[in-house]
């Protein structure tokens, strides 16, 4: 039984009002990746802050490599060689590379105290080069993709020679292709000993990466196994805390007659001549690497941005939206990618985010119908069974699944006749998971055509009716979901040169 | 009248703006005035040098039931309507130094007669100028009426006699808007267009300032001259110094001195605010009201004062 | 209050079926404690507070002249302060009001003085408003990447500019009687102003609390983003409400030239600042999406009152300065410290918005 | 992509300006030839040298996100304080006047500084509080009186209008603050991580930045400016008034937002903030130069403003469009 590095023992954070952690114990061996899972809210990001010193705990004692420690800032903890991939990356948009992975302990000149440009560009080149990133350390890090922006905070970490590397839901942002990428580079970690806590809502990470598995929930400690002694189904149900009969309702809905039809699609640097066509309760999957253009694609359909070249037709109609309200007008509804930033409004309660969509409806020349309003929302958030109190909840206090639901609900409001879904469950716990996957099906049902746009490989099989994959901007392969393969979707999403595209190189 | 009523005689003086040496002084000469013959005196000044401000404040003295307010006013005509209100309130209405329409009030104080500093400027000009050169105005954009009036004048003194003004002309009429920054590049400009520019005329204390450090930081002492309206303690330096051979402005404390006895002879019923009447000013003496150039009335204080290297010691401390 | 709402929701995340959704109620929850802890009540307290110590300071204060006729002497400015609410609710500030007073009164009096009727020459004034808010609204919808800072900074230079190349440094007034009512007039004993102001709050906060349209403000001010995504046009929003704002502001130029029965191109100077610190003063957050009609509304009598008060008693400018500059910041620092559940509202919200990022500990 | 477009993207945003530039001096040139002499380019520069210095630290302040409306005042504060103390001790020696005044801005600015980075005061309310108190004080210090230059020791003016190797003062100590601001930016590491601050506040706290106490830094150091400011400006002027500096801020930010300096934080150079108020200080030497009717110059100075932006956006949207920079939503 080797040495015990790190190891915390009944820890109890209290926000106000909230337990996030009630009174969980964790303990991390030398050289071992430590996986930490649990519904959204379970309490993860939580810890781990309690770890890094971002939160001081209430109740609970750490001892790291044997001695008792109690970190008041981030810093006390870097120096102590614990560093963190936060879940959301904590990039400055504004700043070089080499400034992102060094900030805080910047290199400097011994007596001037002045920074050492030269060093610090040669360091985080080094450290770059070693997890093969293909880009350079003055790169300034909001014109990196996500892929790449992650690769930098590993890299910030690996600047800090930590002894304890905590990685909070890295691979959300980060497809099939390059997780694999993430995977090498923690497994390289690891063998040069470095005690790695990976928190994940994948199971195919678990599964690639963990030795040990712990599992949270509702701020509660549930039980730690070995990676190998136990099930998924096990472990889906220490997670959720009941059974989830079948995560993907297969269900036969037969595919009337073509709503949309997209002809030869192209946006001069993000897409060229796209071409598909949707049938009504058809599920489409849309899939590729980062960077492959999907986004722009469903942007351009909903109308955020415009295209130049090809035609859409709605129904056979010509269409071209100028706006959002235009392609709701039109009957096409959009499930943004980022939900925080272009789905919700996090400071409002859940009733009036969903009426938001479609204050027509519950208002009467132009008053607001206060009491239609909240039928209305309560109405659609039952519907899409959203788990709160009631719809005066504000959306901020919700998991990630249930405000996923809400801004499903908002689009629904709209009567529509497509609705696109760009990576609906992005960071959504396996129950939640299973309620959208239900959702989703039972809109194909209720006669909808589906764009899902989507980097798991599991949902696109196991979802969609066809699969159209694009690779830098462009269509690589259209197949049946019948009789397709992971290995030819993903053959199609990175034909050859394969490390540049990775890292969503356009 | 009111006096009676109210018990009190209280009477309020109205100046531009807050933080304003020279109107500090009409105040405290006003004060001294008034106090002179038993009243009370209000001192009021808002912070911005608007007719807006000075409306609010002009109200707040009504409902306090003042018995009279001078005013040296930010605008000639803005002020009518609320001053109609004090009248309707049986407040006794003057203005001083600056002055509102006849139609808002009984008389007005007169610092010095208009025609007379106008004429007086370009004579000066002329003097420093030996008879022949460029001359230029720095004025500000004066909200106050009185500043353009000046200008008018000087204009007319070079126009009446053409022949003794006949190897000088009036380049150009800046405007500095009383800021010190922006009198400063006016002047600067004015140097730049005009190289053999022989005298600058500001009828402005901030403008004459400006231009005499201007001039003096340039080491133009000498070839180009200031002068105009400034503040003894303003101008001091460069009195003595010679950008300024000399220059003229009024006493402000006379002018509220004598807005206090202007003030006190409407109460006490010796004056109505007609032409023709008289009455005594404490130690400035007899006074005449007369007929002033807008229709109205005024009392007119006397000739602009001199300040050169003689006697600038003993007033640059005063104010 | 949030806090609450997440332990009720703590609760609900342990109770496993996703199908039925009967747990989620739709009424509306009510408690005492959110009532009072609004910032209203705090400014109600500020506001009998300088009525009382008025009356103390000054022995005309504390009388029916007062409250019906003094108001009329503050609210010219007021007819901004509403709509500048609505730009600030939206996250911008617009800093070109003030001149737009002075170009649509100097506009109003030229053309009325060149022989225009009285009626055109008002409605030309409030067409002159309008169209400086809707030049300002285009540049801002036009040049998305244009802060609203430099746009209005600019265009309160040059809107002054344009008034001065009119007037020069002249005034222009001479209007008819009638026209004087408007500022000075009042109807059974209550100013007129008075009144035109009232119609203008109501209608202001109808527009704000009841309508679409205030609620896609409001939405906007918190992500205009997520709006656009909900099909909101959010570009015709931010111009109506910039010409809005210019139109009031034409508003204001008529009630202050009525006022001062003329007017000239350096009037309303900074009134911008003294509007936006109303706004500020009621509550309204300037960064966007937070605020209630009534809190600008009493910020309004506050200060008002304030100035008003100290002038009976005859205090010096500076002084006032000094007393209203501290006012401002003392109650905004009093919201931090009552308002603590909002602070931990806004951790959760930031912390939800820029991820699992700062929380203020 | 290519490497770094994105610095070449700033750089040519900042050739617009420039180009804007050169346009306009040529103009103004062709209007009135005595524009480009050596007399007038100095007092231009020394016209600027003060702005310049406020530009600097507001520079600061917009890049961590706020702003600061107070400094008009701050400088009427300082510039009174000091004028004060040197006509009652004529013997007070220039380096001493200095640094009084700069004292009394850091106070100012760490009392705004504490509002905004302790008590969460939003800057624009903090500074507009600030302003009217620092300004009323203004006027209570002095009495409504001015301090007028002769009572000023020559010493004290000399600190704005003496030379250094031939070149005036305010030009000299603009230089200095320019590299010493230079170097604190881009070499520094507290300078980095002011900017890191405005980048991205939240995670700034997260990896441990002291970002409570940088902000307050950012602040001090503004008001400081701003009271050295004031120094020189009584003694440019040789008069301190209460009134001093009404509304300068603004022209301060104009000057700032012109050199591309973003009121969302994280962004601004030095080089275009030269640019910048550079820019502002043509304008307000030109308009007397070029004989315009008094009361076009605001028009004209408003529009040259908006024009200047206006061409940066065309020339950021150009590139842009040509580099496919990320999608603008
Ligand atoms: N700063 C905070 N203030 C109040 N409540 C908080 C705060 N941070 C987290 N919480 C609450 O604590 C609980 C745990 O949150 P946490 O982010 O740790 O969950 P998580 O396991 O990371 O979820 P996810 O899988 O979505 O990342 C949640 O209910 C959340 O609402
Ligand atoms: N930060 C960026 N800077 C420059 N170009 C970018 C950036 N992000 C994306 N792009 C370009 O935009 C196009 C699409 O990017 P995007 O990440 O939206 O693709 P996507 O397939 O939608 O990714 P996702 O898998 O997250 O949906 C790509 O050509 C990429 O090069
Ligand atoms: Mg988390
Ligand atoms: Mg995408």
């Amino acid at each position: 039984m080797e040495t015990k590095i790190l190891e915390l023992q009944n820890v109890t954070k209290v926000f106000p009002g909230v337990k996030a952690l009630d009174n969980v114990q964790f303990d991390l061996r030398q050289g071992e990746i430590h996986c930490l899972m649990g519904e959204n809210g379970a309490g993860k990001s939580t810890f781990i802050k309690v770890i890094t010193g971002v939160h001081a705990p209430d109740e609970g004692e750490m001892l790291l490599g044997g001695e008792p420690v109690l970190f008041r800032t981030p810093r006390e903890a870097y120096k102590a060689g614990i560093a963190a991939i936060y879940q959301h990356v904590t990039a400055y948009p504004d700043l070089t590379v080499a400034e992102n992975i060094f900030m805080g302990h910047e290199r400097v000149t011994p007596w001037t105290r002045r920074i050492d440009w030269a060093r610090m560009h040669r360091e985080a080149q080094d450290l770059l080069d070693s997890l093969d990133a293909n880009f350079s350390s003055r790169e300034r890090m909001g014109n990196l993709s996500v892929a790449r922006q992650q690769i930098v905070e590993i890299a910030k970490a690996l600047s800090a020679q930590a002894r304890v590397l905590v990685m909070d839901e890295p691979t959300a942002a980060l497809t099939r292709y390059e997780s694999e990428e993430l995977y090498r580079i923690t497994e390289d970690l690891r063998n040069s000993g470095v005690s790695i806590i990976f928190i994940s809502h994948r199971m195919e990470d678990i599964w690639r990466l963990a030795d040990r598995v712990t599992v949270f929930r509702d701020g509660r400690y549930i039980d730690t196994w070995e990676a190998r002694e136990i099930t998924q189904h096990d472990l889906v149900v220490a997670m959720v805390g009941r059974e989830i009969s079948h995560l993907f309702p297969k269900r036969k809905v037969k595919t009337g007659d073509e709503i949309l039809r997209v002809e030869k699609l192209g946006r001069r640097g993000f897409f060229q001549d796209i071409s598909f066509s949707l049938k009504q309760g058809e599920i489409l999957a849309l899939t590729g690497l980062v960077g492959a253009g999907r986004t722009e694609v469903c942007e351009a359909l909903y109308g955020v941005c415009s295209w130049d070249s090809g035609r859409v037709f709605l129904e056979g109609a010509p269409y071209r939206p100028g706006s959002p309200r235009q392609a709701l007008e039109a009957g096409i509804g959009a499930l943004p990618e980022d939900r925080q930033l272009e789905g919700l409004i996090l400071q409002w309660e859940i009733g009036k985010n969903i009426s938001l969509a479609s204050l027509g409806e519950v208002s009467r020349r132009g008053w607001i119908q206060i009491a239609r309003e909240r039928d209305y929302a309560g109405g659609l958030a039952k519907k899409l069974s959203v788990k709160a109190p009631s719809i005066f909840t504000r959306v901020a206090a919700l998991s990630g699944g249930n405000q996923q639901k809400v801004v499903v609900a908002k689009i629904l409001s709209r009567d529509l006749k497509v609705i696109i879904l760009d990576e609906p469950t992005k960071g959504v716990d396996v129950g939640a998971k299973a309620a959208i996957y239900e959702i989703i099906g039972d809109l194909a049902e209720q006669g909808y055509g589906i764009i899902l746009v989507s980097s798991e490989m599991p949902e696109v099989l196991g979802l969609s009716d066809r699969i159209v994959v694009m690779k830098r901007g462009r269509v690589t392969a259209h197949m049946e979901t019948a009789g397709a393969t992971q290995e030819e979707i993903l053959r199609a999403a990175m034909v050859s040169d394969q490390k540049e595209m990775a890292h969503g190189e356009a | 009248g009111r006096a009676e009523q109210t018990g009190t005689g209280r009477h309020a003086f109205v100046f531009k703006n807050t933080g304003n040496p020279y109107g500090e002084k009409q105040m405290e000469g006003f004060g001294v005035g008034i106090g002179e013959q038993g009243f009370e005196a209000i001192l009021r000044a808002p912070d911005q040098p608007t007719a807006e401000a000075q409306i609010q404040i002009i109200e707040q003295l009504i409902a306090q039931r003042v018995d009279s307010i001078t005013v040296t006013a930010n605008d000639y005509d803005a002020l009518q309507p609320v001053l109609r209100q004090a009248r309707e309130a049986g407040v006794r209405i003057v203005s001083a130094d600056s002055a509102v329409n006849p139609a808002s009030r009984l008389t007005h104080v007169n610092q010095a007669d208009s025609e007379m500093i106008g004429r007086t400027l370009i004579q000066a000009a002329y003097d420093m100028a030996g008879g022949e050169g460029q001359i230029a105005i720095l004025s500000a954009t004066s909200q106050a009426s009185n500043q353009n009036l000046w200008i008018e004048w000087m204009k007319t003194e070079l126009e009446e006699n053409p022949e003794k003004y006949a190897a000088m002309d009036l380049v150009r009429v800046a405007y500095g808007d009383d800021l010190r920054d922006k009198s400063v590049s006016e002047t600067e400009g004015l140097l730049q267009t005009f190289p053999d520019l022989k005298v600058i005329i500001a009828p402005t204390t901030v403008g004459i300032a400006a231009a005499g450090r201007v001039i003096t930081d340039r080491n133009l002492v000498g070839q180009v001259f200031v002068t105009g309206l400034g503040l003894p303690s303003e101008m001091a330096e460069y009195i003595q110094n010679g950008a300024t051979p000399y220059m003229f402005l009024w006493n402000p404390i006379d002018v509220g001195y004598l807005s206090a006895y202007v003030v006190g002879a409407l109460i006490r019923g010796e004056i109505s605010g007609e032409a023709g009447e008289t009455f005594e000013a404490g130690r400035l003496g007899i006074f005449e009201v007369t007929r002033a150039p807008d229709g109205g009335t005024e009392v007119l204080l006397g000739a602009p004062f001199r300040f050169d290297p003689g006697n600038i010691d003993e007033w640059k401390t005063v104010y | 209050m949030v806090a609450e709402e997440e332990k009720r929701e703590r609760k609900k995340r342990s109770v496993p079926p996703p199908g039925d959704g009967t747990l989620l109620s739709t009424t509306m929850p009510w408690s005492w404690k959110d009532f009072f802890l609004q910032w209203e009540w705090m400014l109600v307290a500020v506001l009998s507070l300088v009525i009382v110590v008025n009356s103390l300071i000054s022995p005309f204060f504390l009388n029916w002249h007062t409250f019906i006729r003094t108001p009329a002497s503050f609210l010219d400015k007021a007819f901004i302060v509403f709509p500048m609410m609505f730009v600030i609710i939206l996250g911008k500030i617009d800093i070109s009001v003030g001149s737009t007073v002075a170009l649509s009164a100097v506009i109003m009096a030229v053309s009325y003085n060149a022989g225009l009727p009285m009626g055109l020459a008002i409605l030309l004034c409030l067409g002159v408003g309008a169209a400086a808010g809707a030049i300002n609204g285009f540049l801002l919808v036009a040049f998305r990447e244009l802060s609203f800072v430099i746009v209005t900074l600019s265009t309160m230079i040059i809107y002054r500019g344009i008034a001065y190349i009119i007037l020069g440094n002249r005034a222009s007034g001479g209007f008819p009687e009638g026209f004087s009512l408007l500022a000075w007039g009042s109807l059974g004993g209550v100013p007129i102003i008075l009144i035109a102001f009232v119609i203008a709050a109501v209608s202001f906060g109808l527009v704000l609390h009841k309508t679409v349209f205030g609620r896609a403000l409001f939405a906007m001010g918190h992500n205009a983003r997520a709006c656009r995504h909900s099909g909101i046009n959010t570009d015709l929003i931010l111009w109506t409400v910039f010409t809005l704002n210019g139109l009031m502001a034409a508003v204001t130029a008529i009630f202050l030239t009525s006022r001062m029965g003329s007017t000239r191109p350096n009037v309303a100077m900074g009134y911008e600042l003294e509007v936006i610190a109303m706004v500020a003063l009621g509550g309204v957050s300037t960064s966007g999406g937070v605020g209630r009609i009534g809190g600008p509304v009493l910020a309004i009598f506050i200060v008002g009152f304030l100035g008003y008060g100290m002038g009976l008693a005859n205090l010096q400018a500076p002084i006032v300065l000094v007393v209203i500059g501290t006012l401002l910041i003392v109650s905004v620092l009093a919201h931090k410290i009552r308002f603590q559940g909002f602070k931990l509202f806004r951790a959760r919200s930031t912390a939800a918005t820029a991820g699992e990022k700062n929380q203020e500990v | 992509m290519a490497k770094h477009n994105w610095q070449w993207n700033e750089n040519l945003r900042e050739l617009g300006l420039l180009l804007f530039m050169a346009i306009l001096v040529v103009a103004i040139q062709i209007r009135n030839p005595a524009f480009l002499t050596a007399g007038n380019l100095t007092s231009l520069l020394t016209n600027t040298a003060i702005l310049a210095i406020l530009a600097l630290g507001m520079m600061l302040v917009l890049v961590t996100r706020g702003i600061d409306l107070s400094i008009g005042s701050t400088i009427a504060l300082a510039g009174m304080v000091t004028s004060l103390a040197v006509a009652r001790y004529p013997g007070i020696p220039p380096v001493a006047a200095i640094g009084l005044g700069t004292a009394v801005g850091a106070l100012a600015g760490m009392v705004v500084g504490l509002l905004v980075s302790r008590w969460d005061v939003l800057p624009i309310i903090a500074t507009l509080g600030m302003m009217n108190v620092l300004r009323g004080l203004t006027y209570v210090i002095s009495g409504g009186r001015w301090v007028s230059s002769y009572q000023m020791s020559d010493s004290f003016k000399r600190i704005a209008t003496g030379r250094i190797l031939g070149v005036n003062n305010l030009i000299v100590i603009a230089l200095l603050a320019y590299l010493v601001a230079a170097w604190f930016i881009n070499h520094t590491r507290l300078g980095r991580q002011i900017y890191a601050v405005g980048s991205n506040p939240e995670a700034a706290e997260v990896s441990g930045l002291p970002k409570r106490r940088l902000i307050f830094l950012v602040y001090t150091i503004m008001g400081s400016l701003a009271g050295l400011a004031g120094v020189l400006w009584v003694a440019k002027f040789a008069s301190a008034q209460g009134d001093t500096a009404t509304g300068y801020e603004l022209q301060v930010i104009a000057a700032c937002i012109l050199g591309g300096v973003s009121i969302n934080g994280g962004v601004g150079r030095l080089t275009g903030l030269f640019l910048g108020t550079v820019m502002l200080g043509i304008i307000a030497n030109a308009l007397p130069l070029i004989n315009v009717s008094p009361f076009w110059q605001m028009g004209i100075q408003g529009g040259v403003v908006l024009a200047a932006v206006l061409t940066n956006v065309m020339v950021r949207r150009n590139t842009e469009r040509t580099a496919l920079r990320r999608r603008v939503i």
